[in-house]
Order: C-alpha cells, then structure tokens, then sequence
C-alpha cells in the first residue's frame, strides 16, 4: 500500500475527481438552494471537472498494467480496521470514465428538462451527491468503503425516484426501490461480515489474489459469493428483486437515464466484475449467477414486449441487459461483460434522454399516444433513438453488436448449450421490443385504422414546447450519445487489451470462438425487427403482438410474472399483517396485558383487604389472636423437626 | 410449694382462653372488657404463681400494678362506653361501623 | 446529683402538672396556650439536649440512662415540639378541652421518655400503659364525636387486648426465667430459649409492643384511629409515639435476641406481612390521613427488617429508620394538618392544585412522599438502604427483595399522591394558602434536612452507630 | 458486619487529581436548578435564558473533557474520591474512561439542545425547567459515578422527576404513561438495589468503589451468575431488552419532547450503561454466562421492535418502537464479549441518542406547528415546512442506518461482532435493516411526502434560531459518521484494557 502523498499528481487527480461533486452538493445544500442557476452551474462545474480527471486518469494510467492502491487508515478498531483509499485499475477507470461522462450530459440535459422545477437546486444536489457515492463506489480499495458507497448510492436513488414527492407513485417507488435493494445489501452486508471475519481485510485487491482460497472453507466461499451477490441482485434489479426498476420510473427522465439505465444499477454487475476472480474461485456460486442472469433476462424481456409506457419498455429492457452481462461474467466472459456493460451505459442512456425528449414535449409515457402525436417530426431524437435501439438490438455496426456477440461467444463456451440458447432467444426477444416501440412510434396509424390505442387522442403539441423539445441543452447530449454509440464498437481491441493486459486471458480463451454464432445472432436479430414491422410497422398491421393475441401470456408478461403480487402479499399479509400485527399486539395484549393484570390484581388485592380491615372489632381481636397462636404452633411444629 | 408452677400455669392459661373466649364472642362492649379483665387475671395468678416458683416478691409487685391497670381500664373503658352508649343507644360493637 | 440525669422528664412532668392545673385554675384562651406550650416544649428540648451525656442507672437498675435512652428523649422532645408548633389552632378539639389536649400530650411523652429508659419489665408496662391511656383519650377529643368516639372505642379494645396478652406473656416470661430486668433476661434466656413457656412469652410480650408499632397482627386499629382522631393527635401518634416504640423494641430484641432463628423468622413473617398488606391496602384509600395509616403499617414492616437482622448495623439501621420517620412522616402531617378542612379529613383529591395554592407546601408533600416511599436523593431512602443493608449481611435476600416490590406497589399511591397535588385541578380553585412565616421556614427547614441527610446522611449513620453501640 | 469496621486496606482518602471538572458539572446543574427555583415563575424569559447558559456550560464542560481526555494513557481519569459514608464504604468517586465519557457528551449535547427545543414553553415554565435540570443532574452523576451506592442514588434521581415531567407536560395518555413508566422503571430498581447489595456484602471488601469489586476473584462464578441477571434486568428495564420495552413507546410518545429526547436519547443509555458499568464490569462471568440469552433478547428485539413498529400511527410511537429496535442492536454488541462488541454498543448508545434526540427535536416542532402526532392527518409537510422535515428525513435515513451518518457505524461494529459469536441470532436481527428501512421511510412518505395539506399551509417553517438545536445535532451525526475514530479512539481506550483484563 502507498501512503497518502500531497505530492502525488495522480492521486490529487483522484481527489479532485471524486470529491467536487461532494464540495457541489454540500454548497448547493447548505448555501445556494434559493438561486438555481448557480446551484446548477456548481453540480455541473463539479461533474465537468470530475470527468475532465477521470480521462487525466484514464490517459495518464493506459498502459499502466499494475493497479495502483492508496489509501489511509480511517477507522481503525482493535482487530479491525477499515481503511479508505482508492484502487486504480483498469475496471474502475473505465467505469469512472463511463459514470462521469453520461453524469455529465445528463446533467447539461437536466438543464433544459428540468428548467422551471420548483425543485431544481435540490435536483442538482441529488445529482452531485450521486455522482460522488457513484465515483468513489467504483474507486473504492477495499469491499467495505464500497458497500458504504453503495449504500449511499441507494440512498441518492430514493431521494431522485422520489424527486416529486407530491406524487404518491413516485414516493411509493422510492420506497420500494430503497427497501428491495435494502433487502439486497443486507445479503450483500453478510456476505461481506463473512469474508471480514474469514479473511479480516476485505481489500479486493486481496479478495482477488486468490488467497482467500486458502482462508476460507469452500463451503463458506460459496455461501459468501452467493450472499454478496445478493446485493447485486438488488442493485441490479435482477430476478427476484427486479421489480423495483420499472417503478423507479417514476422519476424524472435524465435520473432514470443516468441512475437506473446507465450507472447506478450497472454497479450490481460493476461488483461482479470487480470481484471476478473471487467469485470464479467458486463454480456453483457462478453456475448460479448464471441462473439467475438468464431468468432476469428472459423475464424483463418478456414483460417488455407487452408494456405500453415508453420508460417501462427501456426498463425492462435494462433488466434484461443487466442480466445478459451477468450471463456473460457469469459464464467467464470477463472482458464480454465489462464490454457489454460500457456499451449499454451509451445506448441506453441514449434510449431514455430520446423518450425524454418525446415525454417532454408531449407530456405522455405511452408510445401509441407519443406515436399519434407525432413523434416522427422531432429528427434528430429520433435518428439518435434508431440507432440507440439498433444497438440495444445488436444490429451492426452500433456498439451493441460487438459486445452482445462477446458475451454470445462467452455463453458459447460454457457448460451447457442452454445457456447460449437462452442467450439468442434474448437477442431475439430484444430486438423484437426495441423495434416494436420504434415502429409504433414512428408508424403511427393512419386516422380511422386504430384498434385498440388509447381513446381520445392527444392534442399536437405547441409549437413552443417543440421548439424546446429540440433546444440545444436536449440535442448535444444526444449527438454525443450516439456518435459513442456508433463508434464504441470499433474499439473493442483496444479496450480489450486495456482490460485484460496482454497474456492475462481471464477464464474464456477468446480465439475459439465458434463462426457460425455472429450470423445466427445477426438473424435472430433481424428476425425479431422483422417481426416487429411485421406488427406494428407496416402499413395496416394489426398493431397487435403475438403475445396479445394470448390472453394467458399477455396477462402474465404485463403484470410481472405476479412477482408485485407476491410481494405486496408479502409485504401487506404477513409482515404487516402478519409479524407486524402480531407483535403490535403481543405487546398489547399479552405484555401489557399482563402487566395490566397484575397491577389491577395487586389493586384488587389491595382493595379486598382494605375490606377486610374494616371488619367488625370483634373480627380483629380474633385474627391478632389467631395469628399469635399459628405463631406459637409455628415454634412447636419447627420444635418436632419441621424445619 | 404445695402446688406445681406447671398446674398454676395451667390455670392461668386456661383462665386467659375463657377470658379471649369472652372477648371475642360477647356483642357487648361490657362485656368486651369484662373478657379483658378476666385474661388481666389470669396473667396475675400465672404472677403469683411465679413468683412463689421463684422465690422473688417481683411477681407479686407486678399483681399489685395489674389491679391498678385494670382499674384504670375499667374506668377509662366505661367512661367510653357511657359515652357511646349515650350517643348511640347501643352496646353493640358492630354498631362501631363509621370509620372505614 | 442523680436527680439532674432525670432532668428532660422532671421537666415534663413538672410541665404536665403545670397544664393540669391551669386547666383547673383558668379557662382556655387558645393563642396564650399554645405560645406558652410552644415555649416550654422548645425548652424541653433544650433540656434533653443538655442531658445527652448523662449516663447511669437510676431507681435500683431499673431505669438505665445511656446514649440510646438520651437520644431518643431528644428526638421524642423535639417530636413533641414539632407537634406543638402544628397547633396554632386545633380547630378540631372543642375550645374547653385545649388545656387537658396539652396535658395528655406531655403525659404521653412523659410516658415515652420513661419507656425509652425502662429495663425492668415492670416500668415497661407501666410507661406503655401510660402512653396507650393518654393516648386513648387524646384521640377521643375530636369534635365530631361519632368519629373521634368510634377511634376511640377501636383503639381502646385493641390496645387493652394487646396489653393484657402482654401481661400474660410477660408473666410467662417471668415464670420461665425468673428474671425482670432486661440485662437479666438476656442472661438467662439462652438456657430456655428451647422451652415454650419462654418462647410463647416473650412472643406474647412482643405483642403489646406490636400493637403499638402498628405491625400485623395487631395493625387494626391504625386506620382507624389515624382516621378518627384529630390531625395533631394522628401526627403525634404517627410520629413521637412511633419512634419511642421502635426504641423499645430495640431494646428488647437486643437483650432477648440470641440469634434464634425462630424469633427472626417470626419477625420476618411480620414485617412481611405489615408491608404487604399495609402498602396493598394504602393503594385503595381516598382519605389522607387513612392512607398515611396504612403507610405506616408498612414502614414499621421496614423497621423491623432492620431490628431482625440484629447486630450493631441492624440497630443502627432501625435508630436511622426511626429518626428518617420522625421527619419525613412529620413532614406530610404538616401538609395535611394546614390543608385539612375545618373539621373534616383531608381528601386525597382535595390536594389538587396545590402546587399553585402553596408551592412550597407542595414541595414539602414531594419530598417527604418520595422521601417515604424511597427515592434517593432523601433520608427515606438512605434509611431503606441502611436497612436492607444489615438485612442483606444476614443473607436475608429473598426478604429484601419482597420488601424492594413492595416499595415499588408503594410508590403507586405515593404517585397518585403527588399527582394530585402537582396535576390536579379542582373546579373551583381554592385560595392560595397562607402560611405563617415561621411554618414557612419551618417547611423549609424539614424539606433541606429531608434532602441533605439524604444526600449526605454521614453524621445521621455516625449518630445511629453510636446510639446502637451503647445499646450493645 | 458492615458498619463496624473497615476490613481490607482500602484507601479511604480524598484524592482529587486537578481542577473537579466532573463535579463542576454536577455542581453547574444544581446551580442551575437552584437558580431557576429561586427565580418567580413569571418570568418566563429569564429561566430559559438561565437554563440554557447553565445547560450550555455543562455542555462546554463535556466538550472539553472529551477532548481532554488523555487518549494514550486511558484508563480512569479526572478522578475525584471523597469518602461519603466510611461505615458503609460509600465514597463520592467520580472519574470517566472511555466508556462514559462518549456517553457524557451525549448528554451535554442533547440537555443543551433539549433547552433550546422547550424555547416555546409557556406553561409552568419554572418548574418543567427545575424538574428538567434534576433529571439531567442524575444523569451526568450516574456516567461520572464509580461507585455503586451513587450509581444507584443517580439512577433514581434521573428517574423519578421524569413522572411529573410527562404528567403535567405531557401529551398522549399523559397520567396513564407516566405511572407505567416510572412504576416500570421502579421495578428495575427493585432487582438492583437487592443485587447492589448483595455483592457489596458478599464481596467483604466493605466498599462500594467499582474499582476495588471489579478486582477478579472478588466474586465467586456462582456468585455472578446469579447477581448478573439481576443486573441485567434492572438496568435492561430502562435499556428496553425485549421485552422489558413496553413502556418505552407509551412514555416517549407522552413526554413532552425535550424530555422524550433526553429520555429516549440518554436515559435509555443509562440503561446499557448500566448493564455495562455495573453487571458487565462487576460479573464478567455472569456476562459469559448469561451472554447467549442477551443476545437472544437482543436479536428479538431488534426484528420485533422494526416490525411492531409498522403498525404504528403515531410518530412518537413509531419513534419509540424503533428506539427499541436501536437498542436492541447495544445489546447485541454487549452480549457478544468482545472489544468490537462493546466498542461498537458504544458508539450505538451514542448515536442513537443523538439520533433519537433529533427525531424527536424534529416532532417537537412538528406537533407543536401542526397539534399532531397522528401520521394519518399529517401529510405533505415538506412544502410547508422543508426545514423542518429535512431534519427529520435526516434522522430518520441515520436510523435506517445510512453510511455517513453515525448511526450506520454503530450498527456495523456490532453485526461484524456479533456475527462472529451468534451467526444466527445476527442474521434475524439484520433482516430488521430491511423492515426498518421499510417503516422509516413509510413514516417519511406518509408524513412529509404526497400533496400538502390545506391544513398546515400557513405554518411556519423553523427558523433559524429555532433550528439551532437541530443543526447541532445533524452536525453531530454527520461528523461522527464520516469520521467515527474520533469516537472509537475513546473508547478502545477503554474497551480493550477491560477485555484483556478478564480472566479467559
């Protein structure tokens, strides 16, 4: 470990990246909330300099092959201590790079798409206090600092979910997107105890030194790899604790774009990255992960294919992401996962500031009203959302593409065909949804020719709101986007041999790869855009999917695999209804109860001799007499050998 | 000494019994301390008779003051009952009933 | 010379025969009488205070002159002061009898001062006989004289029970040992200590002093004479009277007490029982003075937890509860003597508002209330302390125990108490109290000896050792 | 016997080391009350201004002692002996270690703020503020007392003004709660007064001086074993151990609110710190051997204060059901006999005191804007008042256990230990982070969020001299939370010494 040193360029650089959004959210709390520009331009000066170091960092460290770590003693308790620092590797600066830029131009977005909140300072410090738990969660040292982090990086997702706490829904999401990841992290905090009290120090660099090995049993090594990764379930939104994230929705756009699309929730699979050659000293730990990736995957896709709100279709779809680079890790494709993982963040950022354009402009989250409405005539958001969602569908040559056939060649070789199998039809399901919503909003039915769109049409927007809808503050953040997402592909050797360093194959050796699978994935893919044109796009389609059509399916995709029912049953029956009314009313009853009993039995007691002592004289003298004689007996009994 | 402690303490006692036997089942107030005097005699003749077991003249002192108690008691006890009985019209104990 | 160790009951005696006949020589004119029993009772203090070293044996051994003996004059002296300062007007008496109220009360204490001293079983008697007679017709004065004539009557069958029971244990005693005299006893006690006739004796003979510490069995009268009689003669009977008995069952148990386990097996039974029963019935009154009754019941259940365990620190202990008593009991008094109504008994509810009528009264019922009920920092806690202490040194924990519940059921009523004066409002707000100056700082007075012996009860702990040890 | 003479060769002297800071605080709280008794009861103004200087110079007393503190030598410091009662071995002995000295900056905090937030109290102002001062008197001589016959003289003291303090100032069910509570509490004392007792007569050292009864070997195994659940359960009583906590929610939502905070946030410390001080120090073979059931208890009441405290819909109850919980995790950390245990207990008593003290700062101004503590007709108030609520939300995120807020260290130092020990016991009791989580940020939804109330739309929000007591304590929570070695440091100083004195 390196001490701290004022002197250390890189470690200045690190400071400053991490810790300005802090300095920006504490002024805007404590000074500057009543003047909004200035708040704003604080969050924004902040994140601008943090990305700005972040490619200091990234430049600076390219062809640094060993991590680099400082960190000092923070707190230090007798045997344990809990150090704070920072690891430089290639992971967490990519991730850094990837979590300041979309930070960055989702704020410049924010600006436009917020303007005229009430809110709009508290929305910026929300905004910096993210961006400061999200940096120093990716630049954490050690797995503690990092569960702080995540931690606090739930916390700034409540507040954001709950931005408009006027609205009930957004604060009933909040709450449940707290409380389901809470659920997460505490598995996460076991795991975390266990490894503490089995290996002392959770340092990654040290939980991945495959050193652990020989601390911890085996047994205990899968239970901890499992219980940690509970957390990224939670974080993640994977199966079972995924319905959080459609209903996060509910926040404003640029927060679902950067929180719950590109970075917060990618954390759960940063983690598993992160901890990669931990988790891999496990086998049945990871055949789980595999599991539960697929499951996620398969499910957030099938309930995309049936949801009606733009923001819901992305979110699902960002589950099913989440999950298939989970897949990929899961099944050893290392750099496939952290690839799938950086292209996402660019597309499906891009995806959300697109709708968010729609949805602020025509006030509505369904894409039948937005497609009637005239989404077509906004150009450049909706040339940015054609190629966003030709890369969520892995077409070519966008981004999504290249790391979604990494990850189909990652599954290609793992133990089981089902994993890939499940694999395309994820790549086919995908496609099919992202081109559904595009088709129903760029073909939207001619008058007269609708069959079961919303009833009573929206009015055409202003034009002073479309104006808005293409001001510049909305429009750059966009080009960016989509230029990334155009060219990020390209650069898959690169970041290849930034990742993974040269003659560090981790697990999956890339040269095998199998050469039919990049054409059957390109025509699954294209399948499924045909299937949606089919549909939706073309002229009289029934504008009806095959999955409508069954009743069964239809009911069972749009209302989460019952997964709310279970657990609001859950949450309302037996722990509110159960446990909760139950221990409400053992105290109630049964404690106070009877303590109740015995202090009105002790004033019973009381009020009953009371009544005796008034008694007749006569009754008196009896009893003093009685009691003297019993005494006198007493003696003789104890005499005889009583006692 | 002619007759034994034991038989004088016998009487005593027995004499004691009759005189809380009295005091406790007499509904008159008279009577009441009519029972207490009895049992006041019964504690001087147990007096006398140790006081002839012992050898000592203390027992027969402690006879003279239990007259004397017993004198004070009738007295002041009548007075009372005098009074009560004047008030209420009753020597009923249980006619005693006010305070509770 | 000798006659000078007699001096603190010369005076009282000289003090009663001057009431008595001025009783007969001129009428009563209330205001006179009471500055002038104020005056030679403070002057009796002095007396007692001056004679606190006297020591020796007077009227051929059978009065004995000692620390113990000394001391309790003094507290039974100021007792009797303190009483008297609380009859500026004893509205409760008829005018007629005020000057014969005068008279039996120094009687009385008279009759405590020889009980204190007494070590022939003979001037026992005769010193409780003459305390029970002044007292039976002092609670009889009461103007309302259904009331003051039924506590009379009750405590008058009771006591007369008691004490020939007394009688006739003390004859037993006597036939069984021979001996009259205390230091006697507690020679030759030991040989027959296995004998009925000894043992039932001094059961019985612990009787009389039962009924006058107010312990169970013979606990009866209590309520209702503390409820019947008039305010001053309850406080005196709660109060002086209550101390010089605990005095003399020190005494006794010191000299008849050989470690029998019988004897504190009795006396734990009792004590346990006088709590329990004192404290559960005391949740359920409404009256004052009827509550106080059986509080004290239960606090002589707390004495005798201290005069069982024995031994130096038990005695000590006892001394300690016993003057804590003295003052805390003497401090609630004084708030029901001044708030009582013309006539009647105070009311538990008739407190409400106190606090706004009379803060410093009610500061005075506060403290004296958590004082009794227990609660450091006051004196009454320092005395359950003591007490528990001596008893816990024996390995009596299960009967500390009992009695540590037991002061938590007390503090139920000792709550409703406090609340009634601190909380209550009664619908039409009665008028603001007024207090003499002299009351005021009187109060005052109490409430900070109250706090500070609490706090630092050290020269109290060193007073009790010392009383206890000379007893020893 | 005791009381005759002084067996052993105890040190029966005054030994006073340097200026009495420890008695300066006692003594500056009797002042206060005497001056506040003195002052007529008209004038309102004065006795808060006399009682917040007071109570501010008890503050910067316990500031200064804590920074005082000689961190590298540990141990006893500031000591202070008088022999009180030398026939009873009673000695007035103050001193603090790292144990008490967080706890009495606990308390110097939150009496200060606790002044500040009854600034609006126009009834019997004179008396609620006397009353007020007595508590806290008993409360900082309970944390700077070593000796047992004074731990217990200052444990009732703390206890009993509290009755008045609920009946007449109080809110819900004032009479009602404040006799559970002071009777309940009562009962406590009724098992420690027999158990103080009963070591002091059977240690034969004839001295209540902790110190000396801490000596190993002083008591035999049997003997602890028996004396420490007395102990335990006394002092538990006022800790709230399930499921000794029924009073806790009824009293705190009775008191009026400075009262509730110093309750909540200290007086249920005096409650572990009693465990801790007196039945952890004095039987550490009882606490090895009763252990298991303490974190038993422990665990329950952590899961079943969160989830009784679902139900609930009154604040102050919500509130005090989640004290339960909270303290159930000091409990955890006690039962696990180990340096991290207690250091994390520690730091928990402290930050929930702190935290606790600012919910119920925060209700305080609340109730006293809206006139109720009713969830239900509450609503929307974080329009009206943002202030107020984001001290609250605070708060509330601190209970949930948000890192950055010192309440998430506690917790985590305890599980860490407490895992260790009981795998299981811990894993119920962390499943309370998510119910906790889940009733918290219900109260914060149901209260603070959602359309405002016409209701409440012309109150206030608090302003800032007003706010100040909050401020001081969110300033507190957060500096503790990002740097809790300030805090740990202290308390390792005494936390391991002890550990390794204790024969294994």
């Amino acid at each position: 470990m390196i001490p701290f040193q004022a002197e250390d360029a890189i470690h200045m650089t690190v400071i400053l990246a991490t810790l300005t959004p802090l300095v920006a959210f504490l002024l805007i709390m404590l000074g500057t909330r009543a003047r909004k520009n200035l708040s704003a331009g604080l969050s924004l000066g902040a994140i601008a300099i943090s990305f700005g170091c972040s490619l200091l960092l990234l430049a600076r460290l390219w062809n640094v092959r060993e991590p680099l770590e400082y960190s000092t003693r923070w707190v230090a308790l007798n045997r344990m201590e809990i150090p704070f620092g920072f690891l430089l590797d290639p992971v967490s600066l990519l991730m850094l790079s990837i979590v300041t830029l979309i930070c960055l131009l989702v704020q410049v977005y924010s600006l436009g798409y917020m303007a005229g909140d009430p809110g709009f300072s508290r929305y910026y410090a929300f905004m910096s206090l993210f961006a400061w738990a999200m940096t120093s969660l990716v630049l954490s040292s050690s797995l503690l600092q990092l569960f702080i982090f995540w931690e606090l990086v739930g916390l700034s997702s409540y507040l954001l979910i709950g931005f408009w706490y006027e609205k009930f829904s957004a604060t009933q999401a909040g709450k449940k997107a707290f409380v389901m990841t809470r659920a997460g992290d505490v598995s996460f905090l076991l795991g975390l105890i266990l490894v503490l009290v089995h290996v002392g120090n959770p340092a990654i660099l040290e939980m991945n030194s495959l050193d652990s090995a020989g601390l911890m049993p085996s047994g205990i090594l899968t239970f901890a790899a499992l219980l940690i990764f509970g957390g990224i379930v939670g974080k993640s939104a994977q199966f079972p604790l995924m319905t959080w994230l459609p209903d996060a929705m509910e926040g404003p756009t640029p927060v679902s774009a950067l929180l719950h699309s590109a970075t917060m929730v990618a954390a759960g699979v940063y983690l598993f990255a992160r901890l990669f050659p931990f988790f891999a000293l496990s086998p049945t730990a990871m055949g789980i992960f595999l599991f539960i990736g697929t499951v996620s995957m398969i499910l957030a896709s099938t309930m995309a294919m049936v949801a009606r709100d733009i923001k819901q279709v992305w979110a699902y779809s960002t589950i099913s992401q989440l999950g298939f680079m989970i897949m990929g890790l899961a099944a050893g494709g290392y750099f496939a996962g952290v690839f799938h993982l950086t292209t996402h963040a660019g597309f499906k950022a891009l995806l959300f500031l697109c709708s968010g354009v729609f949805i602020h402009t025509w006030h509505t989250n369904d894409i039948f009203e937005l497609g009637k409405g005239g989404a077509r005539r906004l150009k450049i958001p909706v040339i940015a959302l054609v190629v966003a969602a030709g890369a969520l569908a892995g077409l070519p040559p966008f981004s999504g593409f290249f790391s979604k056939e990494a990850i189909l060649a990652a599954l290609a070789l793992s133990s089981h065909p089902v994993w890939l199998a499940a694999g395309l039809l994820g790549v086919f399901l995908t496609a099919y949804y992202a081109f559904r919503v595009l088709c129903i909003l760029l073909f939207p039915p001619s008058a007269g020719e609708e069959p079961s769109g919303p009833v009573g049409g929206l009015a055409p927007a202003p034009k002073g709101s479309r104006q808005e809808g293409s001001s510049r503050t909305f429009i750059w953040p966009l080009i960016i986007l989509a230029f990334l997402t155009l060219l990020l592909g390209f650069f898959q050797g690169p970041l290849q041999h930034f990742l993974l360093g040269e003659g560090k194959a981790l697990l999956v050796d890339h040269g095998e790869q199998a050469g039919w699978l990049p054409f059957t994935a390109l025509f699954l893919s294209l399948a499924g855009v045909g299937l949606a044109w089919a549909e939706f796009g073309r002229c009289g389609a029934a504008r009806l999917s095959f999955v409508e059509r069954i009743p069964f399916l239809r009911e069972l995709f749009s209302r989460r695999w019952y997964l709310d029912h279970f657990y609001h049953f859950f949450v309302d029956r037996i722990v509110d209804r159960g446990f909760s009314k139950l221990f409400a009313q053992n105290d109630n009853r049964v404690i106070d109860g009877s303590i109740e009993a015995v202090s009105r039995g002790t004033l019973e007691a009381g009020r009953f001799l009371a009544f005796l002592q008034s008694g007749m004289i006569q009754y008196r003298l009896l009893v003093s007499f009685a009691v003297m004689v019993l005494l006198s007996l007493y003696f003789f009994y104890r005499d005889s050998g009583g006692f | 000494m002619i007759v034994p402690f034991g038989h004088v303490l016998m009487l005593a006692g027995m004499l004691f019994l009759l005189g809380v036997f009295c005091t406790l089942t007499r509904r008159n107030l008279v009577m009441i301390i009519l029972g207490v005097e009895v049992m006041l005699n019964a504690a001087a003749i147990a007096f006398v008779g140790a006081a002839l077991h012992w050898q000592s003249l203390e027992g027969q002192a402690f006879v003279l003051f239990i007259m004397a108690i017993a004198a004070t008691e009738v007295s002041v006890g009548l007075a009372l009952i005098v009074y009560a009985y004047r008030r209420s019209g009753s020597f009923d104990p249980s006619s005693c009933n006010l305070l509770r | 010379m000798k006659w000078m160790l007699f001096g603190p009951e010369t005076y009282i005696f000289l003090v009663a025969f001057f009431f008595l006949i001025l009783s007969m020589w001129r009428g009563p004119h209330s205001e006179k009488d009471h500055v002038l029993a104020l005056a030679l009772s403070g002057l009796g203090v002095v007396i007692s205070l001056a004679c606190l070293g006297a020591e020796g044996l007077l009227f051929a051994g059978a009065y004995r002159l000692d620390l113990f003996s000394q001391v309790f004059k003094v507290a039974l002296s100021f007792g009797l002061f303190l009483i008297v300062c609380l009859c500026a007007n004893v509205e409760e008496i008829k005018r007629r009898y005020r000057l014969e109220f005068y008279f039996f009360l120094f009687v009385c204490t008279l009759a405590m001062m020889l009980l204190v001293s007494a070590q022939h079983l003979l001037t026992i008697l005769l010193a409780l006989e003459l305390s029970s007679y002044s007292l039976y017709i002092l609670v009889t004065l009461r103007r309302d004289e259904d009331m003051g004539l039924e506590a009379g009557i009750k405590y008058f069958l009771t006591g007369i029970f008691a004490s020939s029971i007394m009688i006739f244990g003390m004859a037993l005693l006597y036939g069984a040992t021979g001996a009259v005299y205390l230091q006697d006893l507690a020679q030759v006690l030991p040989e027959v200590m296995g004998t009925p006739a000894a043992v039932i004796g001094l059961l019985l003979t612990f009787g009389g002093f039962f009924f006058k510490l107010a312990v169970y069995p013979f606990h009866f009268w209590v309520a209702d004479t503390y409820q019947g009689a008039p305010d001053q003669v309850t406080a005196y009977i709660a109060t002086a009277s209550k101390v010089a008995v605990i005095a003399v069952v020190i005494k006794l148990i010191a000299a008849v007490d050989q470690n029998s386990t019988y004897l504190i097996h009795v006396l734990a039974v009792l004590s346990i029982a006088s709590m329990t029963l004192g404290n559960l019935a005391a949740m359920v009154q409404k009256d004052m003075k009827r509550l106080l009754a059986y509080s004290t019941i239960a606090h002589s259940g707390y004495v005798l937890i201290g005069i069982l365990s024995g031994g130096t620190a038990g005695y000590a202990s006892a001394v300690f509860y016993a003057l804590a008593l003295l003052v805390m009991k003497f401090t609630v008094f004084l708030v029901v003597v001044v708030l009582s109504p013309r006539g009647k008994n105070l009311e538990r509810e008739e407190l409400a508002g106190l606090h706004g009528r009379s803060p410093l009264l009610a500061l005075a019922l506060m403290v004296s209330i958590f004082s009794l009920a227990g609660i450091p920092p006051t004196i009454g806690f320092m005395g359950k302390f003591y007490v528990f202490m001596g008893a816990m040194d024996k390995g009596l924990f299960v009967l500390v125990l009992i009695a540590m519940i037991n002061v938590v059921v007390s503090l139920y009523y000792y709550l409703l108490i406090i609340k009634a004066a601190y909380l209550g409002h009664s619908w039409e707000t009665p008028p603001a109290v007024h207090l003499p100056q002299p009351m005021r700082w009187l109060t005052g007075a109490l409430i900070a000896t109250m706090m500070v012996a609490g706090f630092y009860p050290t020269p109290l702990i060193r007073l009790s050792e010392a009383v206890a040890r000379s007893l020893m | 016997m005791p009381g005759v003479e002084i067996k052993g060769a105890l040190s029966m002297q005054i030994e006073i080391a340097g200026f009495p800071y420890l008695s300066a605080i006692l003594i500056t709280c009797v002042t206060g009350l005497l001056v506040i008794l003195l002052l007529p009861e008209e004038r309102k103004g004065e006795i808060k201004w006399v009682s917040a200087g007071f109570s501010g110079t008890t503050l910067l007393l316990c500031v200064y002692l804590f920074f005082a503190y000689d961190k590298t030598r540990g141990g006893l410091q500031f000591v202070e002996k008088v022999p009180w009662v030398p026939s009873l071995g009673i000695q007035y002995f103050n001193a603090v270690d790292g144990f008490s000295l967080p706890n009495l900056l606990l308390t110097g905090i939150v009496f200060f703020t606790g002044v500040l937030t009854m600034w609006q109290l126009q009834e019997r102002v004179k008396e609620f503020f006397a009353l007020y001062f007595l508590m806290v008197l008993g409360v900082f001589g309970l944390f700077v007392s070593m000796d047992l016959f004074f731990i217990f003289v200052w444990y009732d003291v703390s206890l009993f003004p509290m009755y008045l303090l609920i009946a007449v100032w109080g809110t819900t069910r004032k009479e009602y709660a404040a006799m559970k509570l002071t009777l309940y509490l009562f009962a406590g004392s009724a098992l420690l007064l027999p158990g103080m007792i009963y070591l002091y007569v059977h240690s034969g050292l004839n001295t209540f001086d902790i110190t000396a009864l801490m000596q190993p070997g002083t008591f035999t195994t049997a003997q602890q074993k028996f004396a420490f659940p007395l102990f335990y359960v006394g002092f538990g009583i006022l800790a709230g151990v399930w499921p000794f906590h029924t009073w806790s929610p009824v009293g705190h939502a009775a008191a009026p609110h400075s009262v509730s905070m110093v309750h909540a946030g200290v007086l249920m410390k005096i409650g572990a710190f009693g465990v801790l001080r007196v039945a952890i120090f004095l039987c550490p073979e009882g606490w090895q051997y009763w252990s298991g059931v303490m974190a038993f208890l422990a665990a329950f009441g952590i899961i079943y204060g969160a989830l009784a405290g679902l139900r609930q819909t009154d604040l102050k109850y919500v509130i005090g059901y989640s004290s339960v919980s909270h303290m159930g995790i000091v409990g955890l950390g006690l039962s696990t006999v180990s340096v991290e245990g207690l250091n994390g207990a520690v730091f928990q008593m402290f930050a929930h005191g702190i935290m606790t003290a600012l919910l119920f700062s925060a209700v305080g101004h609340i109730y006293d804007r809206t006139h109720t503590k009713e969830i239900g007709e509450l609503g929307g108030l974080s329009r009206v008042m943002p202030v107020a609520s984001f001290y609250f939300i605070l708060a509330a995120l601190a209970g949930m256990g948000i890192p950055g807020l010192a309440c998430f260290w506690g917790e985590l130092v305890v599980f860490i230990a407490a895992f260790k020990v009981y795998p299981v016991r811990t894993v119920v009791a962390l499943l309370a982070l998510v119910v906790s989580a889940l009733f918290m940020l219900r109260v914060v939804q149901r209260t603070f969020y959602g359309p405002p109330n016409e209701r409440y739309a012309q109150l206030s929000d608090v302003s800032f001299s007003s706010g100040i007591p909050r401020m001081i304590l969110a300033g507190v929570l957060l500096l503790f939370g990002l740097y809790p070695a300030l805090l740990f440091d202290v308390i390792e100083t005494a936390s391991i010494p002890f550990m390794n004195g204790l024969p294994r």
